[in-house]
């Protein structure tokens, strides 16, 4: 399937509808296909019910998180320079805001052909983190789209059952975002990692003599940040 | 009675709703309830014995793999991936492992790919027969043909165990091929193991497929129609069982499977019965494709040779891979910014998504026919919840 | 009047008199069962072997289970700690005087209490059937058909619900 | 000789007794004869449970336990002091006296059955004129027991489980009676003394069972379907499915009070499995006339092992039913059957021997049974499917 | 016929119930500690550090690279790198661990610390009898618990350890020709440096 084919006919089948195609510069080619959020349902029901397409299985659902970025910031900025000036790096530090990303692959059962890869942002990570959910077209998005709401905190709008999945209902932090710290606070088990038992600690005692401050699990993200690596080994 | 779940549908309550809601009985099944299949919980609401509502509760055994992914390197999500469905390792790696071939563009010699395709039917096979074993297990057959299967199960782990070094954590793939070639004598005694298997097959066949009381039990219980079983995004033999034809070795051709004549079988009803008699019969044209891999089985590098352990960067770029596992379409899409770990590591569960559809087969039926549709979905509970 | 009859009499009033003071409907069942019991053990010790035990099969194998079946179907939620005797222990108490009253009264006032008893005739298993079956056969076959009826009554009502709900 | 070894047990209460005065020998004789049964079926228990654990090992291709003692044979023993050292745990929210008492009520009324059944030749305890009806009678009050454990430990589960057993055991129990019927009409009486020398004598080898007649072994077969039911075996199991409401109505119990939930369930199944060998089995007499030399208790304990076998058999084997099921059967097949079986009873009272009795019997039973079965089958619509390949 | 099915399966019962007593095949549990199932030599437990010869600490192969430390996926590995040098296998002189400890309650055997080890090092062990009362000390092995001899790795391992030794020998041998070709030149100009650096480059026979 040609997705230059699938975006003509999608356009011809959904006036008003912006496509986009995101090319993949891997060798898989799986190349895909920008929808926007206004559009995405019709969309989805054109491919689902089209008769040359019958994207009928929604196979895979999953959620990336793009937080704002600096790093490309700067090489914008090199792109820039044309004199010999080094203030104007530090002058221009405007952060894009950022953006969740859903991904949905499609194939099709009934025509054996696949994946075609839709993409959808929400304008931003925050108050905005709204996509309409495609569970009415395909309901095997159900439970993945529950679990990107969990993991990455996307408001799926017209979801039949939208809950938390994997974590519990009064977790209150995305931890698929990239920039998620993890609460020192959980029960560790106690191991040979008695640092992080002692930190644990530490932290339980500083949260008790905080206790009205809600960023409980944000305090602490320096000593968060290098968990990982030196957690093993003690 | 069987409610006729449409997608568009919801599952009509009104038949049952007569009695007052005070009347009903929710009780908890699960986390710790023998026939969960592992720490996963339903709350059902009962009229009776009969299954009113269901909700299943997940994440028990979230540990986040993907985020733990994400900060691993490439070769490092390998082991991690044996832990998601932890009856089938062996799929799990061979899924990942051709999602970042597909994504770095990996060519996988021949041997390998024989190999791959001899350890994944193997595993098949074990968890085809431990899946039923499981399910008679649920039904309260006090674990007969589950023993049956373990015995089985035990010799195909023993060929893991000398050839990847585990038994169940084998971590066997790499990019581009295959850890370790076979050690001699192996082949021969996979081949023992190959040829010996229909004779267990058979006694499966005595001990269930014609038992009166497991037909009454089965034969529509949990009935899925084809068109919610597409559009639930069912796979495996949990989709082939309601008659859709898809089999990603057949669809995708990934691997070598194109070279083997087997066949792929489809139920009619989408019951508990055709659920577990399409593992059945999967598990016969499973031993075609071993006999044939075995046979033809070429010498040759077992991994290409380009490849290095240390230092994998991808291209920034992104893929899904995604074969069949026993359970299902096990996928994974990865997405590379160039950099040692993935950007983005995501895992598509079958078992996950196969439960999508359980409230729908739940309803109307009995306490006792929740535990058999439950485990005829065939759910790992490490891979439900990853 | 021998021991064994004593003991099995306080048996049968203290459970049923349990019966009708305790407040928990279960636990009322459970006494009335006792009671049941007692008055059983008392045929047997009667040496009326087949009533004795007719007793225990259908009092306490089906009408207590039927009592016990409709508490759990009407399935009330009770209070964590009831207390233990109903509030109405007076009235009830009341109410089974008068009846004990009057049942005395006439036991008192019937020919046997004045005349003594006649020789107990030994009753077996082979002559109540033979009485039935001869001398009560048309009794015995009207009840047989009215509980057929009632029988294929109640399954006929429970069929209907169940086409309803399909 | 062989009468001496037969009577032993009977010789030596009587020898006993003569040391006694006269006057403490009737309570002398009630313990001498009841304190056996006490011992020895709770013991048949010990030894069943490793039994069935080693029959269901050696059925499912494992060794069983063989850890303890020569060939795992102190297991039980292992069991019991592991449940007698167990903390016993009573839910927060349980009845506690009746939660205390129903374990209680459970062992005593599985051990009042035993007053009835004849273990041997003149070895009964009871030899009571309406010993079956006092058989089934007790029985009923295990339902009573049950309805208490399900109740009383404020659980769903085990209230479900309750409710499973109740219906169950009623279910059961008629159909239970009505099989056993037969052996009582023919035999005349209700007592089991009578019904079990009924059957003693032989034509040439071959004894009198009830169960070598069409009528009989119809009834063995329905009494032993029910007799599974009622005593909560495989495939019959509902009331504690493991796999659906975890263990029914003693799943809140713990330690002693679990065992005793044990031991009352396997005491009324040997107790059901005894009374089949009274009804139909022949009781204590020997299969074959040369075999009379053969002490008669021998006999009973090996035709109850014989049954126990085929129960844990069963269990290996075969899946449980589901509650509607498991009703369907008892009230569309197997009551039907039982009055039919009645009717082919009285028939083969009232028809003179021969081969046509043999014959009218045969068929009077035979063809309903493979109709009513074909009917069920077409109306459960179950059957073995075909499947088709994708091409 | 109703109850065909059933009594197929009551057969297929009975069979194996009488096959478990006639047919070995049948029975494939192992009564564990008086029996064992034969050692097999790909299997693999937890890791440990070779070292050549009989002295552990001076012969451990190991030189902390902590490459295994970065890649091992739980991280359950800690490397302490000495602050002085001495001879490797080879005879090169390099840094050793001063504290090499891995945490096995950690570990998953993944064996990629295996793979990615440039000096083997570090391998595989097969020992399955690790239970222990403790569940902090005796699950985190130091160096000195972690080493093992070259011949035990020769006993489990034997194909995989022959391959590794002679690869050893090679570079041995290597190391041998260049010190030669080095003493001989040397020697040319002048002859006392030699026998330190032959001593050096044998495993087995330093001091």
């Amino acid at each position: 399937m040609n997705l230059e084919t699938i975006k003509s006919e999608l356009e011809a089948a959904v006036p008003g509808c912006r496509l986009e195609l995101v090319a993949n510069p891997s060798p898989s080619g799986q190349h895909s296909l920008r929808i926007d959020a206004a559009h995405a349902v019709a969309v989805a029901v054109c491919l689902r019910d089209a008769p040359g397409l019958r994207f009928d299985l929604c196979s895979n659902v999953t959620g990336i998180d793009w937080p704002g970025k600096q790093t490309t910031e700067k090489v914008k900025l090199r792109k820039l320079v044309d004199g010999t000036q080094q203030e104007v790096e530090e002058l221009r530090t405007t952060t894009t805001p950022g953006s969740l990303e859903v991904v949905y692959h499609l194939f099709s059962i009934e025509k054996k052909h696949g994946p075609i890869v839709l993409r959808m942002s929400t304008q931003d990570r925050d108050a905005n983190a709204h996509l309409p959910s495609l569970t009415p077209v395909w309901r095997s998005a159900e439970l993945q789209e529950r679990e990107i709401f969990d993991l990455f905190g996307v408001v799926f709008d017209g979801h039949p059952d939208l809950r938390r999945l994997l974590m519990w209902d009064e977790f209150v932090d995305h931890p698929m975002r990239r920039d998620y710290v993890g609460p020192d606070d959980y029960e560790y088990e106690p191991t040979a990692h008695d640092e992080v038992l002692r930190r644990a600690n530490q932290h339980l005692s500083e949260a008790a003599a905080k206790l009205p401050s809600e960023a409980v699990g944000n305090q602490q993200s320096e000593t968060d940040g290098n968990r990982l690596s030196e957690g093993g080994g003690r | 009675m069987i409610t006729d779940a449409s997608p568009a549908a919801q599952p009509e309550l009104e038949p049952l709703s007569e009695t007052s809601e005070e009347q009903l009985l929710e009780i908890a099944m699960g986390p710790q309830h023998p026939s969960t299949h592992g720490v996963f919980r339903m709350n059902v609401v009962l009229d009776g014995e009969h299954v009113v509502r269901l909700k299943p509760v997940f994440g028990y055994l979230h540990r986040n793999h993907e985020k733990i992914a994400e900060s691993e390197t490439y070769l490092g999500s390998m082991p991690y991936t044996d832990r998601l469905d932890y009856m089938c390792p062996i799929t799990n790696n061979w899924a990942y492992a051709l999602a970042v071939e597909k994504l770095a563009g990996i060519q996988v010699p021949e041997r390998a790919e024989y190999l791959r395709v001899i350890v994944g039917e193997l595993t098949r096979l074990q968890n085809h027969a431990c899946l039923i074993g499981f399910l008679m297990q649920d039904m309260g057959s006090s674990g007969t043909p589950l023993m049956y299967a373990f015995r089985e199960r035990e010799k195909i782990l023993d060929l893991f165990e000398s050839l990847t070094g585990a038994r169940m954590m084998c971590n066997y793939m790499r990019f581009g091929g295959c850890r370790v070639d076979m050690p001699a004598g192996w082949l021969e005694q996979a081949q023992n193991v190959v040829r010996e298997f229909p004779r267990f097959l058979d006694e499966y066949e005595n001990l269930l497929v014609s038992n009166e009381i497991l037909m009454e039990r089965t034969q529509g219980v949990g009935v899925l129609s084809k068109e919610l079983a597409i559009n639930a995004g069912m796979s495996g033999p949990m989709a082939r069982a309601s008659g859709v034809n898809y089999d990603i070795r057949k669809v995708d051709k990934y691997s070598i499977y194109e070279r083997f004549a087997f066949r792929v079988p489809l139920g009619a009803h989408g019951d508990v019965y055709d659920r577990y008699m399409i593992r059945f019969l999967e598990m016969r044209e499973s031993l075609k494709i071993l006999n044939e891999a075995m046979r033809d089985i070429p010498a040759g590098p077992i991994v290409d040779p380009k490849m290095r352990i240390r230092g994998f960067r991808p291209k920034p770029g992104e893929a899904y891979g995604r074969i069949e596992s026993p359970k299902g379409e096990l996928g994974f899409y990865l997405i590379s910014n160039g950099s040692l770990n993935p950007y983005r590591y995501r895992v598509r569960p079958p078992s996950l998504i196969n439960l999508t559809v359980l409230e729908d087969l739940c309803i109307g039926q009995n306490v006792a026919d929740v535990v058999a549709i439950l485990g005829s979905v065939d759910i790992v509970l490490g891979e439900v919840d990853r | 009047m021998t021991v064994t009859f004593l003991i099995l009499a306080v048996i049968t009033v203290a459970g049923t008199a349990a019966a009708m003071g305790l407040r928990n409907a279960v636990h009322c069942v459970l006494a009335l069962t006792v009671g049941f019991a007692g008055v059983a053990a008392i045929y047997l010790q009667l040496d009326a072997q087949f009533v004795g035990l007719t007793q225990i099969m259908v009092y306490v194998g089906a009408v207590a289970i039927l009592a016990v079946f409709a508490i759990m179907m009407t399935h009330t939620p009770l209070p964590a700690k009831p207390p233990t005797y109903s509030s109405f222990w007076l009235l009830g108490s009341v109410v089974a005087a008068a009846v004990f009253a009057v049942l005395a009264w006439a036991i008192c006032s019937s020919a046997a209490s004045t005349q003594g008893l006649p020789p107990e005739p030994e009753v077996s298993v082979q002559q109540i059937g033979d009485a039935l079956m001869h001398q009560f056969v048309l009794p015995l076959e009207i009840m047989g058909l009215l509980l057929t009826a009632a029988l294929i009554g109640a399954v006929v009502i429970a069929m209907d619900r169940r086409e309803e709900t399909k | 000789m062989t009468q001496a070894l037969d009577q032993i047990f009977v010789l030596t209460k009587q020898w006993l007794l003569g040391f006694v005065p006269a006057s403490a020998q009737p309570i002398c004789s009630a313990i001498l004869s009841v304190v056996p049964v006490l011992i020895g079926f709770p013991l048949l228990f010990a030894i069943t449970t490793w039994l069935e654990r080693k029959g269901l090992g050696r059925l499912q291709n494992r060794y069983g336990p063989n850890r303890t003692g020569p060939y795992g044979l102190f297991q039980p023993i292992a069991d019991a002091i592991k449940s007698l050292t167990k903390e016993d745990i009573v839910p927060l929210t349980a009845d506690h006296t009746v939660h205390f008492l129903a374990p209680v009520l459970l062992a005593a009324a599985s051990f009042l059955g035993y007053a009835v059944l004849p273990i041997g030749r003149n070895m009964v305890l009871v030899n009571m004129n309406a010993g079956v009806l006092y058989f089934f009678a007790v029985g009923s009050v295990v339902e009573l027991a049950v309805f208490m454990a399900g109740w009383s430990s404020r659980s769903k589960y085990s209230l479900l489980g309750a409710m499973r057993a109740i219906a169950q055991m009623i279910s059961y129990e008629v159909p239970l009676v009505l099989a056993s019927i037969v052996a009582i009409m023919q035999a005349g009486s209700l007592s089991t003394v009578a019904i079990v020398d009924k059957q003693a004598g032989y034509t040439g080898i071959w004894p009198h069972w009830f169960v070598f007649t069409p009528w009989g072994v119809v009834g063995f077969a329905l009494f032993m379907i029910a007799a599974t039911a009622e005593s909560n075996r495989s495939p019959f199991d509902l009331p504690e499915g493991e796999s659906e409401i975890i263990a029914g109505y003693y799943i809140e119990y713990s330690g002693f009070k679990f065992a005793l939930f044990f031991l009352g369930e396997y005491l009324g199944m040997f107790a059901t499995s005894g009374m089949a060998i009274t009804l139909f089995l022949g009781g204590w007499s020997a299969p074959f006339s040369f075999l009379t030399w053969i002490p008669s208790y021998v006999w009973f304990f090996a035709k109850l092992l014989a049954l126990i076998a085929g129960f844990i058999w069963i269990r290996g084997t075969l899946p449980r039913l589901r509650m509607d099921q498991l009703m369907s059967l008892a009230w569309e097949f197997i009551l039907p059957m039982a009055l039919l079986n009645m009717l082919d009873a009285g028939i083969w009272h009232f028809m003179p021997a021969g081969v046509l009795r043999w014959l009218v019997c045969t068929a009077i039973v035979a063809v309903p049974c493979v109709l009513l079965g074909q009917g069920l089958k077409r109306n459960k619509k179950f059957q073995v499917r075909t499947y088709q390949f994708a091409k | 016929m109703v109850g065909e099915g059933i009594l197929k399966g009551l057969v297929e019962t009975a069979r194996n119930f009488f096959g478990s007593y006639v047919g070995k095949d049948r029975l494939t549990t192992v009564q564990y500690p008086e029996e064992r199932l034969p050692q097999i030599e790909a299997a693999r437990s937890f890791p440990f550090l070779v070292y050549d010869g009989p002295d552990w600490d001076k012969g451990m192969r190991c030189v902390a690279c902590q490459i295994c430390e970065k890649e091992c996926p739980p991280k359950c590995i800690l490397i302490k790198k000495s602050a002085d040098k001495k001879p490797d296998a080879v005879g090169k002189p390099q840094f050793y661990p001063a504290v090499f400890n891995i945490d096995i309650s950690v570990c998953m055997s993944c064996q990629i610390c295996v793979e990615v080890c440039p000096f083997d090092a570090i391998k595989m062990d097969v020992d399955y009898d690790l239970s222990t009362d403790d569940r902090f000390g005796d699950l985190l092995l130091d160096k000195e618990r972690l080493a093992k001899s070259n011949e035990y790795y020769n006993a489990i391992h034997p194909t995989e350890a022959a391959a590794v030794d002679a690869h050893f020998a090679e570079e041995r041998a290597k190391a041998e020709a260049k010190a030669k070709a080095a003493t001989e030149a040397k020697a040319a100009a002048e002859a006392k440096v030699a026998p330190a650096a032959q001593e050096q480059p044998v495993g087995g026979e330093t001091q």
